[in-house]
């Protein structure tokens, strides 16, 4: 059987010529999945982009690409399109941003049947609702992406994808933000499809992800691959030493930190008995929560439960129903501080990155050198400075949004999912950087997180939402989380 | 695109030359010879007379020199006065938001040639009271299309982010919603200073606006109408003129829209 | 549906009416024959019957008696007697009118078909007075309680179908017209205030006569096989007014001065298109006993505009524009309006003009009334007007009213004549051609007041029209001798 | 429930606040104007061949126009309540009727005006801002340009003479058939057209450029169904915005082309009643404006907030 895509010593560059891809090859069959890890930022979403035949305008491509016949490099924007949608399809890393925000989530899948399959509108009505209750979003079909949570509108653009029924899909980090059963629902629809005679590609960071997927595995690192073979050899048995760390930096197989000295001052934050009800549900219906300094607190809870919204009410970026949040007072408001859950979401689109570390520099009189020092310890390149956000990778953006709210000393930080779009190894680097800040800078960190080992490895406390109330999920260090 | 901005700024040039060169270069516009009245554009007048035999070039350069310093200084407070209160507005929400969009749909209501009359009152035939009435008339478009936005660009989760970050709402308006706000406010300038010099032809037509013998571009047009089968190109030039003033800006702007 | 047919022809005009009564209306309802009056008037102002068949004044010119028509009825049906007449007549003399000018001392029925005017003192233009507009004959019916017209209940060949100040007015045929029986079924008035409108509604078949049209479209419209145009000389006058008083023109040489400094052939040619307009003399050819057609207009003659600036004592100052000897300013404001669209044009040309004479004037354009008003406050110095000396067919009154010992609000500021007063006098009971002549050269030397140019009043209409007939006085339209043949 | 009660009754306290505002400013405005209103109204009503100062002194008696000035107003404010708006100095009619009557036409045109805009400009805009510097945006940009340059007296005149006389299609002027209000409509539209189109076209190219518009070609959608369900939508945000405006001062605004076609509406008779000092029809029409824009400004709102839900949480 031919390969339905491939993609031979795919070279791209950016317009001043820095590659950014340096010969990647590979091939994806049908019935055959193929899982693509990597470190952040080595080209993993520019390598689906250029199957899809958009890579962004301003990089140059040389190699091959050929999808279902078609030289993908090389053809005509109309003969690329016209294969959009009915020989391939795809999930973009950032579902946020791919959502119309003025389209309710059912019009959003249920078009793909009516307008690129033709079905007929009460079944494409049907199948669309199917599609959100298997992945569990019933009811959720009326709301806009505004009212949806983060692991929400991934699960929609998953929906979408899963609507199209290509013979080629291509999906990037579709599981972050998702709780395990959920994810595992997800890996097992991804290897089902492909188990029809469709050619998957996945990008993941999730090592479980790609065991689950199981067909093959290819590894990428900086611009090149660096392994390529049946799951079951690559995950077990990796022979490049970058893979072998890789695989081996999995938050399971953390060292867990020694025990914290018992929390003491004044608190920094405290909510009492909160409650807040959006789009006339109750969301959370009494919640209590004391974070002193040096804390390390994370937040476990399925998709939906609250958990960004708790964030948004101890911050005040949205109106309690009820209950009282108290603020250690005599503090610049900015102190308390927030990592949004979608990194493109809180940067200013038209604003280059060194542009938007600039004003702050000046505006909180950081001298301009920590941000330097910061990058290098994140693993962020100085040129990645001059691009926009929309020019970046999705880690690489993540990264850039923990050294700008860690440059604030905080004395509060709200980190909504901060290693979601991080491979294990550069997780395994990053994430102690939050640890850090509390130990060393004595800011209280609440983390949310679907990750009950990275929860266990860096937290001091790890609590759960659930309807609407925060309960203890076990004591640290080491017992079962049991979710 | 960016053939089409210096196309842009090569009419404004052109024309701020015109303006500020012409009329001193040029005859007096108020000389009149009464039996050279609708003459065809020739060597001795290159753009031909009007009706009362004025060289049509030279009312021309010295219209433009006015037109375009009213309709800047008219646009220009408009400008100032609505993006400024409209900003305001949509960052105060609330009762002072109200009270503002109060204000705005007042000063729609007051007829605009009342409040042009009232300023022109002062100073009949003026320029700054002329344009001070223009930009009271204006200054509501710009107030609500800058309040729009700003209220769409501050609900955005990256405007969310800045205050967070610790960015005052001066920051948050000038960095986050001006540039978003730009592309459009370009295009309403553009045609907002055509309209301020057409605004002031509809007052010369119902007899509030220059007083004669100030050559201006909107009555130019309106005056030599009539004669348009007879002279069509000094009834079209500044008509053509006001069209280039605008263009330029339209084109000046032509490429902002596209957000990168 | 709106009553109007295909074969009711349109009529567009510029005359806005702002209420129902004579006052306001009666100009639009007096020309599409609605409303009549005791005297009509022909082409040469001659008063002719219409509601009254013969008159006759007193030996003592005290009283004259007007006989009314046998048969007259109004639209309601009741008859057009003395008593209704007086009482109409009473309630038009009381109001705004030129009737409320003459010296009216009472008007009174005598039996049923004869009206009695007492007056004060001679006054020989009195049947002129009554044929204008303002003067009309409504049917008592017409007035509601206050005394306000509430309908318009008129005696002419055609009733009011329609009314919808201040733009509309549809009349239907009146069957029970005293005259011979109109053939249109009715007409439509419409006020259209812009000249270049109403060309191309008429050229377009969408009216069927334009009344009014702009010298600029008049060529065009010549030239089209789809309209006839048709002009009469009317007897309107654009003319400067002057402030005799001001310390600019006490001085008589500076007003001739003026009237010197003025091309009035180039300004009546560029503007008006007909060179032959241009005048000197307050009273246009169309008033033949006021005319006088031995004087050419004044040539334009600026040295001796300058000498006789220079004779009382206006030198050349900075800037080319004179001063007194006190170091004033030559520079005055001369306003005028829009109503007339030529007005504007005209004093820019004159400014220009005056400008050459070393005389600096600012143009203010603003409302009619700017004049009268300027007039009474003192504020006026110049103003640019045109003034219909066939106000009344019979310019005396207009004479009187604007050459008065007062001077007049559309006429002389602060400058009157002994001479031009007693002769006005001996008028009020002797048609004397000598005098009225006298009268214009008196206004012509001392020039209170300087003419410019005169007027005609230009119509266009379909060819397919049968006769129309321009009354020069714009007292009719004589839509009861218009054909309109399918 | 509660929430459309609390909008509607902050909308009618922001009515009110209009209305006060407008009757009182408006009338401070006319009395701050130059000029003997009794000469003014006497002009307006009797014409400038009868105008003079005896005319003046009488309309003056009739209507004691010498009285004090602030009495009036509350008289007028008071009345206001009943939607008694006092009679016309000119005419002596009641005004709310006459209001009415030319509002009716006003808004008839306005909304013609609209209705021949919206289908000419927009597809032209979005077209534009599909492909930015492309041909069509070129011509589009330049048909705009000279559209807004020609005063609308030119224009309409242009109009006139073309479609009535040479074409014959359609009556020159006036409102005696149905078919007239399309030419001064057209002269309106034209110039509605080219502003909403360049905003359309910005707006177009605004959202071209955004992922989502992306994502939804990678989707498959044809190109129109793109535009249709994704582009349009958003892109009109901001254009519902500028043409709400467009709405608004056409209202007010179409003086000129109202008196060239003979058009009965409001700006004509606005024009005329400030002339004519007619306070209480100026301070009518006013209020009756300022009542239509707060009502058209919350259509707008509402529109916006339909087209763009994060609007419609109302918490910013
Ligand atoms: N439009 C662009 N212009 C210039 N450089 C780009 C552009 N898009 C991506 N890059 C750069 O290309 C490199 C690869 O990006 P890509 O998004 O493919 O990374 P990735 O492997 O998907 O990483 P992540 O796991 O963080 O999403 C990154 O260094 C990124 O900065
Ligand atoms: N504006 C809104 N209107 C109505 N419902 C909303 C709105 N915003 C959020 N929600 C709902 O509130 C719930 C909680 O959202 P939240 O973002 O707090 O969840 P979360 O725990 O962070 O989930 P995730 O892990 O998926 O990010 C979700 O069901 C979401 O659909
Ligand atoms: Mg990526
Ligand atoms: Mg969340």
């Amino acid at each position: 059987m031919t390969a339905a895509l491939l993609v031979e010593d795919l070279h791209v560059a950016d317009a001043k010529g820095t590659p950014l891809l340096r010969g990647a090859s590979l091939q994806a069959r049908p019935g055959v999945p193929l899982t693509v890890l990597g470190e952040t930022g080595s080209g993993k979403s520019l390598v689906l982009l250029a199957v899809l035949g958009a890579l962004p305008p301003g990089l140059q491509a040389q190699g091959r690409v050929a999808l279902a016949g078609t030289e993908m490099l090389v053809a005509p924007p109309q003969a690329r399109r016209r294969l959009w949608g009915r020989t391939v399809s795809v999930l973009p890393q950032e579902p946020f941003l791919a959502l119309d925000p003025t389209m309710r989530a059912l019009s959003q899948v249920a078009e793909t049947y009516r307008l690129v399959r033709g079905f007929p509108r009460p079944r494409a009505q049907a199948e669309a609702e199917a599609r959100l209750r298997e992945l569990g979003l019933e009811g959720t079909g009326t709301r806009f992406p505004f009212q949806l949570s983060g692991g929400m509108a991934q699960r929609l653009a998953l929906a979408i994808l899963r609507a199209a029924d290509t013979p080629v899909l291509l999906a990037d980090e579709p599981t972050k933000g998702l709780d395990a059963p959920r994810r595992d629902e997800a890996a097992r629809r991804l290897r089902d499809e492909a188990e029809r005679g469709r050619a998957v590609v996945t990008v993941t960071h999730d090592v479980a992800v790609a065991r689950a997927l199981g067909g093959d595995v290819l590894i990428l690192r900086e611009g090149a691959v660096v392994e390529h073979g049946p799951a079951a050899q690559v995950l077990a048995s990796p022979s490049h030493a970058y893979s072998r760390a890789l695989l081996a930096a999995e938050p399971s197989r953390w060292t867990r930190p020694a025990r914290p000295p018992s929390p003491s001052g004044p608190p920094v934050m405290e909510a009492v008995a909160l409650r807040k009800s959006l789009g006339g549900r109750p969301l959370l219906r009494e919640v209590s929560l004391t974070l002193r300094p040096g804390e390390l607190v994370a937040v476990l809870g399925s998709s939906g439960s609250g958990k960004t919204t708790l964030g948004d009410l101890l911050l005040g970026l949205m109106r309690t129903d009820g209950g009282e949040v108290r603020r250690l007072p005599g503090v610049a408001p900015w102190r308390f501080t927030k990592l949004w859950q979608d990194p493109p979401a809180a940067f200013v689109p038209h604003q280059r990155l060194r542009q938007g570390l600039d004003v702050l520099s000046r505006r909180h009189g950081i001298p301009f050198a920590r941000f330097g020092s910061g990058m290098e310890r994140l693993g962020l390149a100085p040129a990645l400075l001059d691009r926009l956000p929309a020019e970046i990778s999705g880690g690489e953006l993540q990264r850039f949004a923990l050294l700008r709210a860690l440059s604030l000393d905080p004395v509060f930080l709200f980190a909504d999912e901060p290693t979601s779009r991080l491979d294990p190894l550069t997780q395994a680097t990053v994430a102690p950087m939050l640890r850090e800040a509390a130990r060393s800078k004595g800011a209280a960190v609440l983390l949310v997180t679907h990750d009950p080992d990275l929860a266990d490895a860096l937290a001091d406390r790890v609590l759960r939402l659930h309807e609407g109330r925060l309960a203890s999920a076990g004591c640290h260090p080491g017992g079962p989380l049991g979710l | 695109m960016s053939g089409a901005r210096g196309l842009g700024a090569a009419l404004l040039l052109l024309l701020g030359g015109l303006a500020l060169l012409g009329p001193s270069l040029l005859p007096d516009p108020a000389l009149q010879d009464l039996r050279s009245a609708l003459q065809p554009p020739g060597t001795t007048w290159w753009l031909g007379t009007d009706h009362l035999g004025r060289s049509v070039l030279a009312r021309a350069a010295h219209a433009l020199r006015f037109s375009l310093t009213l309709a800047a200084t008219a646009v220009g407070i408009a400008v100032l006065l609505g993006t400024g209160l409209g900003l305001l507005a949509a960052s105060l929400g609330g009762l002072a938001d109200r009270a503002l969009a109060a204000l705005g749909d007042a000063t729609l209501a007051l007829p605009g040639l009342l409040l042009v009359m009232v300023v022109v009152a002062f100073a009949p035939g003026e320029i700054l009271p002329l344009s001070g009435g223009v930009a009271l008339a204006q200054w509501v478009h710009f107030f609500r299309v800058a309040r729009a936005e700003a209220r769409r660009v501050l609900a955005l989760p990256h405007a969310e982010a800045a205050r967070v970050l610790g960015f005052g709402p001066d920051y948050v308006l000038r960095r986050l919603v001006l540039p978003e706000l730009r592309p459009i406010l370009l295009t309403l300038v553009g045609f907002g200073l055509g309209t301020a010099v057409l605004q002031v032809a509809a007052l010369s037509f119902v007899g509030v606006g220059v007083r004669p013998p100030t050559p201006e571009l909107g009555s130019m047009t309106t005056e030599l109408l009539p004669y348009l089968p007879e002279a069509p190109v000094q009834a079209l030039v500044p008509a053509v003129l006001v069209a280039m003033l605008v263009l330029g800006f339209q084109l000046l702007s032509a490429d902002e829209g596209q957000k990168p | 549906g709106d009553g109007t047919a295909p074969s009711w022809p349109r009529i567009v005009a510029p005359g806005e009416f702002a209420g129902l009564d004579l006052s306001r209306a009666g100009h639009v309802l007096g020309r599409m024959g609605v409303v009549e009056t005791l005297v009509g008037a022909d082409e040469a102002g001659r008063p002719t019957p219409e509601l009254a068949v013969s008159w006759a004044v007193s030996a003592d010119h005290a009283e004259w008696r007007f006989r009314l028509r046998p048969g007259a009825r109004f639209h309601d049906g009741t008859p057009v007697d003395a008593t209704s007449v007086a009482s109409a007549l009473s309630h038009a003399a009381a109001g705004v009118s030129v009737l409320a000018r003459a010296p009216l001392a009472g008007i009174a029925p005598d039996g049923e078909d004869v009206v009695v005017f007492r007056l004060h003192r001679p006054f020989a233009p009195l049947p002129a007075f009554l044929s204008h507009a303002g003067s009309g004959v409504l049917a008592p019916g017409s007035f509601g309680g206050s005394g306000r017209v509430d309908r318009v209940i008129g005696s002419g060949p055609f009733r009011v179908a329609q009314i919808h100040p201040p733009h509309r007015l549809l009349v239907a045929r009146w069957e029970g017209w005293w005259g011979a029986a109109p053939r249109l079924p009715g007409a439509l008035y419409l006020a259209t205030g812009q000249g270049e409108t109403r060309a191309v509604m008429v050229e377009s078949g969408e009216a069927q006569i334009a009344i009014g049209l702009l010298p600029a479209s008049l060529a065009r419209l010549r030239r089209r096989v789809r309209v006839a145009v048709a002009s009469v000389p009317t007897p309107r006058v654009r003319m400067l007014k002057l402030d005799a008083a001001s310390p600019f023109f006490r001085d008589q040489r500076v007003r001739e001065a003026l009237s010197l400094a003025l091309d009035r052939e180039g300004i009546a040619g560029a503007l008006l298109r007909d060179a032959t307009l241009a005048t000197d003399q307050l009273f246009p050819p169309a008033l033949a006993d006021w005319h006088d057609p031995s004087l050419g207009p004044s040539r334009q003659d600026l040295a001796g505009a300058r000498a006789l600036l220079e004779a009382a004592g206006w030198r050349p100052g900075p800037g080319g524009i004179r001063q007194d000897a006190l170091g004033q300013r030559f520079a005055v404001e001369l306003r005028t309006f829009t109503t007339w669209p030529e007005l504007p044009a005209m004093a820019t040309a004159i400014q220009a003009q005056l400008r050459e004479a070393g005389i600096a004037v600012s143009v203010s354009i603003g409302s009619s009334s700017d004049i009268p008003r300027g007039h009474r406050d003192g504020r006026l110095q110049m103003g640019l007007f045109t003034r219909q000396f066939g106000l009344v067919p019979d310019p005396l009154g207009t004479v009187l009213s604007d050459y008065g010992q007062a001077g007049g609000d559309w006429g002389a500021m602060n400058w009157h004549s002994e001479e031009l007063l007693a002769l006005a006098a001996s008028l009020g009971t002797t048609p004397d051609r000598s005098a009225r002549r006298r009268i214009g050269t008196i206004l012509r030397e001392e020039r209170p007041v300087i003419p410019i140019a005169s007027s005609t009043l230009a119509v266009a209409a379909t060819p397919r029209l049968r006769g129309l007939r321009l009354d020069p006085f714009e007292l009719r339209f004589h839509l009861q001798e218009l054909d309109w043949p399918a | 429930m509660m929430g459309v009660v609390r909008i509607l009754l902050a909308r009618l306290a922001q009515a009110g606040f209009v209305a006060v505002l407008v009757g009182t400013v408006g009338f401070a405005l006319m009395h701050s104007l130059p000029g003997d209103p009794a000469f003014r109204i006497a002009a307006e009503r009797y014409g400038p061949d009868m105008v003079d100062a005896a005319a003046a002194e009488a309309v003056r008696a009739e209507l004691g126009l010498d009285g004090p000035v602030l009495p009036r107003l509350l008289r007028w404010l008071g009345r206001v309540i009943t939607l008694n708006l006092g009679h016309s100095l000119v005419s002596g009619a009641p005004v709310l009727p006459e209001l009415l009557d030319h509002l009716a036409h006003t808004a008839m045109l306005a909304a013609m005006a609209l209705a021949l805009a919206l289908p000419l400009g927009l597809p032209l805009g979005v077209l534009a801002g599909l492909r930015p510097g492309g041909a069509v945006d070129r011509v589009v940009l330049l048909g705009a340009v000279l559209l807004r340059a020609v005063p609308p007296y030119a224009l309409g005149l242009a109009l006139m003479v073309v479609f009535a006389l040479h074409l014959g299609w359609l009556p020159p002027a006036g409102f005696e058939s149905p078919a007239a209000i399309l030419l001064p409509a057209l002269t309106l539209a034209l110039g509605v057209a080219a502003l909403g189109g360049r905003v359309a076209r910005d707006a177009v190219m605004a959202v071209e450029a955004s992922p989502f518009l992306r994502f939804a070609r990678w989707k498959g959608l044809s190109e129109a169904a793109v535009v249709r369900r994704h582009g349009l939508r958003n892109a009109s945000i901001p254009v519902v915005a500028v043409l709400g405006l467009q709405f608004a001062a056409l209202l007010e605004g179409a003086v000129v082309v109202e008196s060239l076609f003979s058009w009965p509406g409001l700006g004509h008779a606005l024009v005329h009643a400030i002339f004519a000092r007619d306070v209480p029809m100026v301070q009518g029409a006013a209020l009756a404006l300022g009542l239509g824009f707060v009502l058209l400004n919350a259509l707008a709102d509402a529109l916006a907030a339909l087209l763009d839900p994060r609007r419609a949480r109302g918490t910013l």
